[in-house]
């Protein structure tokens, strides 16, 4: 048997962007599955990082994989299990976080958390000249969020826009309904949101139009759901803008995974997809008709 | 009975009903907005899901008891009613006949649903907290599957037509907050006054001596979980309009919610009695916790979960049975 | 704890006083219990025995008056520190742990120890030792759960020998023991009373009180109304001190008539593991007795019967076939059972009087939702009836006395009004006098035209009451015996399975 | 006792061993790997977490409590070892006595929360249920905040001191698996052949009966909590190793595993009857359902979590009780 197994562990979809990672996951693994006849996948989703730990563990020992793409649940845990499998002799691409120690991987795609914070907060403040007041949705408490978080607080920095208030909304849509209906009767008067998802988005401007207040001028989210890209796409004042964090980074990942495992290109490196800042004028580039995400 | 027994007795009512005043007062000093009907009616409409759930709950802890399934069961039901409604979209239109399937959708899922915990509990006698441990995982895992791993939303123009379910309502009071108010009205007829309460009850208190005076056991728990399930069924319907979408991380921890907030109200977790206004109240309770957390500042949000537990420890000290002699 | 017979103990109560609330149920009782004296309490139901009790063992403390051990007053502070000084009460209710085996039970809190570990082997031969002491046959490692009821209380008994008491207070512990059980619990009374050991028993049945007690304390509305030496008493003495009338006849003269329909055929009814091929018939108005060794099975039978248990078997009620697969269809084709275990099965302790009355019979209270105000005229009635006893209606039914639970049981079966009802062992744990009253109550049950079934290990009541007799025997119908036959050494025969050869030789 | 009787004693006993067999024997068949050495040391290792605690929380049960707060007290704890750690490392240097500081702490940290725990549930007298929910979100909030929503991470240097803690051994058995085992036949030992497992066991079964035969009922119960908290820290010092971190999603769920583990073992959810080694075999076949899912492809993994929730419900079938009667 010369088939050559890669093994792809990934957190499970537990809110709307690590869903859709988890879709483009799935359908690169069934399509290159297709393509390579000499290459098998093993796809495992965890639920947490031990869970992840378990699950490399096992391709390693079981399914004698001879690559691993990894998105780490957190880097700090995975970094040595996923050093173990790089001393196994497997090739091993890291997708959106890094690990803890550098040169473990042989190809790192990388979503960009503080530059999606930086880029986020710098339309802030090139919509809002004047400064205004904001209310801030977080995500669920982990480094991806407190990357983000900081980075935006570098960009508005000094600029006039005041966070009213910094809440959880755990990139879900209901929580952030919640939440935003609360910040709703707590502030009488809100500029801007920054939802900093597009979960969380659509909760907000749920809550919004429920409210039926008009002093919010918009909402930004962020990682290009289909749905709202369109929105702003078709000029919806209320979401002018959108922030990329594509899900899809994972499936150029496995796909490199498979080019590299399978032909001599050169596939190693780092290649990092940045967080586009897109608008009514490139939406439609951005807007992917069959994702689910 | 004796002096003692009686001040521990109005203790034990006045207990829950305290710490809701107890939480309303805070609330008040901490923010002019808190007593608000938009405020307040923004509380009760969303209290309204796991209220509904939280009623069907205190049957089934009374009687003995435990489901752990509802959230995943909501979100299953949820994402269900969705397919149902836009698969039939092309063919019935938007409009208020597809609503209404979408809705008889989620009846029946739900007693189906119920029916299925309910028989491997009743008939197969499996623990039921394995039993209702799987199903979770189970309609959790469905739900994944339906959705592919992201969110299942009901087709926009549909939405408009079901927006209304849980935004409007009658004089200013939400749909949402009506049922509920219906639901629990219901439950607590139930639950006092009609034989089903009783026979719940006596389950609960001793399933032998509920057996050897003719009640039908298992068909009385049989009937908490379907209770349950159509409960579950009508929460999702009011559920579904609100944000007219459905993913793996609906309905995550609706179960403890609801379970806590029937404890909370002075049922007892091992059965034998139950009251359903104590279960609104700790209904009320949770979500005013997290209302009054939103509307402070200057605690970390990383600490809600922290004052969270203290207060639902504190509302049940308040409750506590005095007594543990005799 | 001291030794065997080591440092023998007197106890005694004087001037003690105990109030539920506002409700006195103890008047200035004094009782002395001395070293190597049988002394027997007795009283109606909810006379105050168990309180007393309960209040010489540290299970609860006085209002007023004072426990002396030896003359110095004591007051203990629970159950267990009085346990410590030699001081041990037998609940009238069983005090045992359902899931832990005989063994473990006996030796619960006071376990053998080698070093760190459990002795189990030393536990185990002092259990079988402590058993065969009873003449019980129980298995140590069975679970109590799974035991009948008789030997439970047996364990409860070796629980009580294995701590060593030097006081040995039992509260009613041949309520569920046959006459020959009961005799092998009295040996040991006997032995233990020459060892030096004081102790206190009461029981409803005057005759066992006669044959044992060396002293005699009379309770009755929490009063002291008599004490003396027993040899000075004779049952009818007994009784009537306890009710304050006379209640020497304690059967009354049977008045209705049998009817010639039949009411109830079984036919070749199997319970598996317990009974098997029951066939009998019972008429209208008919009361049939059915006796037995504790064991024989007659309490499976009839939950056979009324589908409480799985069983086979044809069953004609009016002369309609009828299928009874649960205690529901039973009760709707007009048969009712009584069961024997009213704490286990019977009542729901926790709730109040008004719940357990109408559980049975709730259908007939509820319209659209139940009809409290029903429910309440129905308990008023049934207090009436039965003359239940109950400091107020609103007292949860696990604070009854015994014998005012049996009442509130045999009400609620009542009340579901069935043609033919099953009374299993109706009188445990029930007074003199109000046993009185429930014999005059099922005889005008019959004068109504409904049939009666009574198991009962009593052997006098059902020779009292019944009409006819069948004797059970491991599972079977051993024979019947009826009119002059119906003699107490003629059942024992059958149940110990000694007919035939009698027959045979006669 | 008669036959039937027997007969369903021994399936209660064999039904736990016929669910693990039978997983066995699909492992092996999937796939050649299974049995290797080193699958199986993997999968007992990563079982010792769960393991430990579910053998705690085998005799909380017996005795007729509950503990919810498990997994939360497990982050928080590592996240405390992991402060403590990386503060003292200056002081100290990366070496053994510093791994020393570490155990001690988690240990004590341990002891605490069981205490606090034992104290609310028996001395206050709230409902276990209660108490270890609010406890478990009131853990969860403090490594939160300690870890500032993001994730505690040991110091590097430490990391490789601590690591063989995880993965050495004696003779190719790693550490985990040497103190899962010895914690397992301790925990058998205490349940079967020492008094507290038998007042454990009374305890939950009758705490009047127990109350009233000189048992200790409080102490029982506090202890169990107690012994819940040291095994939480114990488990601790083993997946700090592992990891080298702590974040708000360490542990997560654990208490539900740790609970379906023990009722799979055939431990009476409520209360007195418990045995530890059924504890096991439930942790191993949990363990097991992880591992052969991540041996397969064919399977999606959005329902993996249907399958674990299936197996589990048929691994209690197999050893219910078969009469409802008597
Ligand atoms: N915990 C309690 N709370 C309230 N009332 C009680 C309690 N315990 C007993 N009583 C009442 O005290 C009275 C005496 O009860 P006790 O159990 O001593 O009677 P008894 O003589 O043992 O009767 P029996 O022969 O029926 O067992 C009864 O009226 C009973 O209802
Ligand atoms: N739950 C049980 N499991 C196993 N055996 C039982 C169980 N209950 C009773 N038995 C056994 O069944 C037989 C008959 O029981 P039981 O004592 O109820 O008979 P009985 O004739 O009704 O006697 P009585 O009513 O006088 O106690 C006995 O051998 C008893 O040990
Ligand atoms: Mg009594
Ligand atoms: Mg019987």
């Amino acid at each position: 048997q010369d088939t050559k197994v890669i093994g792809v562990s990934i957190p499970a979809a537990t809110h709307g962007w690590a869903g859709g990672m988890n879709f483009h996951a799935q359908e690169a693994v069934d399509r290159l599955e297709e393509v390579y006849p000499g290459l098998d996948f093993v796809l495992a989703t965890a639920s947490d990082a031990a869970k992840q730990v378990d699950d490399i563990e096992d391709m390693l020992a079981t399914r004698n994989i001879s690559a691993l793409v990894v998105l780490p649940f957190e880097s700090e845990p995975l970094t040595g299990p996923v050093q173990a499998v790089a001393e196994s002799g497997a090739w091993v691409t890291v997708v959106d976080r890094g690990l803890a120690v550098e040169g473990i991987e042989d190809l790192y795609v990388a979503g960009d958390n503080s530059g999606f914070g930086t880029v986020s907060g710098e339309f802030m403040v090139s919509a809002m000249p004047e400064g205004g007041d904001i209310v801030v949705f977080r995500g669920i408490p982990t480094t991806i969020d407190n990357e983000r978080v900081a980075g935006f607080e570098a960009a508005i920095e000094g600029s006039g826009i005041n966070v009213l208030a910094m809440e959880h909304g755990n990139w879900n849509r209901d929580d952030s309904f919640t939440v935003m209906e609360d910040f709703l009767s707590k502030y009488d008067k809100i500029d801007a949101v920054w939802a900093s998802d597009d979960d969380m988005a659509i909760g907000v401007l749920a809550a919004i139009e429920a409210a039926g207040r008009d002093d919010i001028q918009f909402v930004l989210g962020g990682a290009g759901m289909k749905e709202m890209i369109a929105r702003t796409r078709d000029g919806d004042a209320m979401i002018p803008a959108n922030v990329t964090y594509p899900p899809a980074m994972i499936a150029t990942a496995i796909e490199m995974t498979a080019v590299g495992l399978t032909s001599t290109a050169p596939v190693s490196g780092t290649f990092v997809i940045g967080s586009v800042l897109v608008t009514q004028e490139n939406a439609a580039e951005f807007y992917y008709a069959d994702s689910p995400f | 009975m004796t002096q003692t027994a009686k001040i521990s007795v109005d203790l034990k009512v006045l207990g829950p009903i305290l710490a809701l005043v107890a939480l309303i007062i805070v609330g008040a000093l901490l923010n002019g907005n808190f007593l608000s009907a938009g405020n307040i009616s923004n509380v009760l409409s969303r209290s309204a899901f796991i209220g509904i759930i939280a009623v069907g709950m205190t049957f089934v802890i009374t009687s003995g008891g435990l489901d752990l399934s509802v959230g995943s069961m909501a979100a299953f039901i949820a994402g269900l009613m969705i397919l149902v409604m836009n698969g039939l979209l092309p063919s019935m239109g938007a409009g208020w006949p597809l609503v209404m399937v979408g809705m008889v959708t989620a009846i029946v899922a739900g007693t189906a649903a119920g029916f299925i915990n309910g028989f491997l509990i009743t008939n197969m006698r499996i623990e039921a907290f394995i039993v209702t441990l799987g199903t979770m995982g189970i309609y959790r895992s469905l739900v994944t599957w339906l959705a592919d791993g992201g969110t299942l939303s009901l087709d926009f123009g549909m939405r408009s037509v079901i927006r209304p379910i849980y935004f409007d309502g009658i004089l200013g009071v939400s749909w949402p907050i009506l049922v509920f108010a219906l639901v629990a009205i219901c439950g607590e007829v139930v639950m006092r006054r009609a034989a089903f309460g009783r026979h719940a009850a006596a389950v609960g208190s001793n399933d032998q001596v509920a057996r050897y005076s003719s009640v039908n056991v298992n068909r009385v728990r049989m009937m908490t979980y379907v209770m349950l399930g159509v409960l579950v069924g009508i929460a999702t319907i009011m559920y579904v309009p609100r944000l007219g979408s459905a993913s793996p991380s609906t309905g995550v921890l609706w179960e403890l919610e609801a379970i806590a907030a029937v404890i909370i109200g002075g049922t007892m977790l091992k059965g034998g009695f139950g009251r359903v206004w104590g279960t609104v109240i700790g209904v009320l309770i949770l979500s005013l916790i997290d209302n009054i957390l939103n509307l402070t500042d200057g605690v970390s949000p990383y600490l809600n979960g922290a004052i969270q537990g203290v207060i639902i420890i504190l509302a049940v000290i308040l409750q506590r049975d005095k007594k543990a002699e005799g | 704890m001291s030794g065997t017979g080591a440092s023998n103990l007197s106890l005694s109560l004087s001037a003690i006083c105990r109030s539920f609330g506002p409700v006195q149920v103890l008047h200035d009782i004094d009782i002395t219990l001395a070293p190597g004296e049988v002394h027997a309490l007795i009283g109606e139901n909810g006379a105050g025995k168990s309180t007393t009790m309960k209040i010489m063992s540290g299970y609860l403390a006085p209002t007023t008056g004072e426990v002396r051990l030896n003359g110095t007053p004591v007051s203990f502070a629970n159950s267990q520190d009085a346990e410590a000084r030699g001081v041990v009460l037998i609940h009238q209710e069983f005090n045992l742990a359902d899931q832990l085996t005989v063994e473990q039970n006996i030796f619960l809190g006071h376990e053998k120890r080698r070093g760190l570990f459990l002795d189990k082997a030393a536990m185990r031969a002092e259990t079988e030792a402590l058993l065969a002491r009873l003449n019980c046959s129980v298995d140590p490692l069975a679970r109590v759960r799974d035991i009948a009821n008789a030997d439970k209380q047996m364990v409860e008994i070796a629980k009580a020998l294995s701590r060593n008491a030097q006081v040995l207070i039992m509260d009613e512990p041949t309520a569920v023991l046959t006459e020959r059980e009961a005799e092998t619990l009295f040996e040991q009374v006997d032995r233990l009373k020459a060892q030096g050991v004081a102790i206190l028993f009461t029981s409803h049945k005057l005759d066992e009180v006669k044959r044992i007690s060396d002293q005699i304390t009379v309770l009755r509305d929490g009063h002291v109304v008599s004490q003396g030496v027993a040899s000075d008493y004779n049952e009818d003495q007994m009784a009537e001190a306890m009710v304050g009338r006379d209640v020497s006849s304690l059967y009354p003269v049977r008045e209705g008539e049998i009817g010639s329909d039949l009411a109830l055929e079984v036919a070749g009814l199997t319970v598996p593991g317990f009974a098997t091929d029951i066939s009998f018939t019972l008429r209208r108005g008919e009361i049939l007795g059915f006796s037995g060794l504790i064991g024989s099975g007659r309490t499976e039978t009839m939950e056979g019967l009324v589908g409480l248990r799985s069983a086979s078997g044809a069953v004609r009620i009016n002369g309609k076939d009828v299928s009874l697969k649960s205690p529901r269809q039973a009760q709707a084709a007009g048969l009712c059972y009584l069961t024997e275990d009213r704490k286990g099965r019977g009542l729901l302790l926790d709730k109040g009087m008004r719940e357990n009355l109408t559980l049975q019979s709730l259908p007939d209270f509820t319209r659209l939702v139940i009809d409290q105000g029903a429910e309440d005229a129905a308990l008023t009635q049934a207090i009436e009836d039965f003359d239940i006893r109950a400091p107020t209606r609103e007292v949860a039914v696990g604070n009854l006395s015994g014998g005012n639970q049996q009442k509130l049981l045999i009400a609620k079966v009542m009340l579901a009004d069935p043609e033919v009802v099953i009374i299993d062992e109706p009188t445990r744990g029930i007074d003199i006098g109000t046993k009185q009253q429930i014999y005059e109550f099922i005889h005008a049950l019959s004068a109504q035209g409904k049939s009666i079934i009574v198991i009962s290990s009593e052997m006098q009541e059902v020779i009292g009451l019944a009409d006819r007799v069948l004797v059970m025997r491991s599972g079977r119908i051993e024979g019947e015996v009826s009119g002059a036959e119906m003699t107490e050494d003629k059942i024992v025969r059958l149940a110990m399975g000694l007919s035939a050869q009698k027959e045979g030789a006669a």
